[in-house]
């Protein structure tokens, strides 16, 4: 999967491309911890899921693994532009009730 | 074949986590015999997903072995059975509850999922004879939908 | 697993038209773990609908039966296998000449096509044994691709 | 697939869309078959390709036929908007060299 970084003031802005699953999820994860340990000061986790296919439960574990990390260390994470084909099964995992989704990044950011 | 069965496919291949995207693709192109919405086959490509994460993940925890992924498909249902030789589920009832799961770090909605997506779900597992999941699914509007 | 065989996937289904867009979508999906380009990807797919379009409509011409798609992944290489228990091939050279079939209505050219598309093809066939087409292909470019 | 017919004065435009194999073949030969049956007049059959997303030899067989039965009446097959993932099989099977091919609809309506 695709994942780009980018980090802005006291965000990560995470782009996400592809299919998130079991085979996947461990790069995903890699990828944000690595950036959130150079950056102690992170504490908004962007996650900008437009170009995501496809998310299971191997896939909603690692954003609730993200959520917990953020959580410790008084930080937030932020879900953006979560496809239709996507969407159920966020709502049905209850992870909306935590984690707050936004339609753009700019939305995201303003808040952050 | 199977009473019923018009057609049919069968997909083996050792728990490699890269063959779990190549069943989803495989049981999706499969589906679309079926008069299924995009949305229906959004849901079996999750509960597909679901069934091979768990006979890869927890069936064969401790060493590799072999995934079966059988496709049948009868008058306007689909029915996909996944099989594993691998630790079995203990207790199925205690395994099928929201957020249950063995695996720390796992969330426990494998089994939720696939049972929320499919019309029917059904679980045949022993400690050390593997676990076979078999879901059943059939489109829910009946209109003729432009096949490509 | 044969020697060097890193993974694989071993798909089988009865000679019906409606699986070879199946099978195309399968290896397609599998190979994609080597960097192929889209257009070797697509390649792919033609070579593979070549040999199990072959498999139903020459291989079980009398009666149905089952056509079986391996697929073995290498270091860097691919191979595909396909086999079918139908009536065979008689003269291989001959099948294997642009233009030549056996049935009036067809181009004689999916030989040519998998042979022109794949790096190597080899069948093995007789008359009453059903036949076995093999094919390797290995990327062009080994510089890394970028996944989904 | 996807087969919609229109008859342009003595021309009939097929819009293709989707995978023409030997499964989708037979029907792509029936529907046009009817069409050029119900109109003797018609004279260039054109095919658009746009939507297409897969061709092989069976696919080329059944636009072969359909070259051949507009020959019989005097008239031609004209390709259009070929696309270049599909581009490779027809330049394989010198179907080029019999069937000419043009970028758009209008170009070819206009040589009909
Ligand atoms: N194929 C299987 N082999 C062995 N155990 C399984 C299998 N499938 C499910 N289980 C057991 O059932 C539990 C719940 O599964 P599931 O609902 O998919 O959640 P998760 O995969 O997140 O643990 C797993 O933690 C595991 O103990
Ligand atoms: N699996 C098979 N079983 C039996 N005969 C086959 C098989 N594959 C190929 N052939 C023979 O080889 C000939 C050439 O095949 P091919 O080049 O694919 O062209 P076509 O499919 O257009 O006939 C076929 O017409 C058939 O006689």
């Amino acid at each position: 999967m695709k994942v780009e970084t980018q980090k802005v003031g006291k965000a990560l802005v995470v782009r996400c491309g592809g299919e998130l699953d079991m085979r996947t999820a461990p790069q995903f994860r890699q990828e944000i911890e690595e950036k959130l340990n150079n950056f102690e000061t992170i504490l908004s986790l962007i996650l900008n899921f437009a170009d995501v296919t496809f998310v299971d439960s191997s896939g909603l574990g690692v954003i609730l693994g993200r959520y917990k990390k953020m959580a410790q260390r008084g930080g937030q994470v932020m879900l953006v532009s979560v496809p239709p084909q996507v969407r159920k099964v966020f709502e049905l995992s209850g992870i909306f009730k935590i984690i707050a989704h936004y339609d753009s990044e700019q939305e995201a950011l303003r808040l952050a | 074949m199977p009473d019923g069965v018009k057609n049919y496919v069968h997909l083996e291949f050792p728990s490699d986590p890269e063959n779990v995207g190549v069943a989803r693709v495989l049981v999706a192109s499969f589906a679309a015999q079926l008069d299924f919405t995009l949305e229906e086959i959004d849901e079996i490509r999750v509960a597909t997903s679901e069934a091979v994460s768990n006979a890869i993940i927890h069936g064969y925890v401790h060493s590799p072995g072999m995934v079966s992924v059988r496709v049948n498909l009868y008058e306007n249902l689909l029915e996909i059975i996944v099989e594993d030789q691998g630790v079995g589920i203990e207790d199925i009832a205690l395994a099928s509850q929201p957020s249950f799961s063995t695996d720390p770090e796992r969330m426990g909605l494998g089994l939720v999922f696939m049972d929320s997506f499919m019309d029917k779900l059904e679980i045949d597992s022993a400690p050390g004879r593997g676990t076979r999941v078999r879901m059943l699914k059939s489109p829910q509007q009946t209109a003729g939908r432009n096949r490509n």
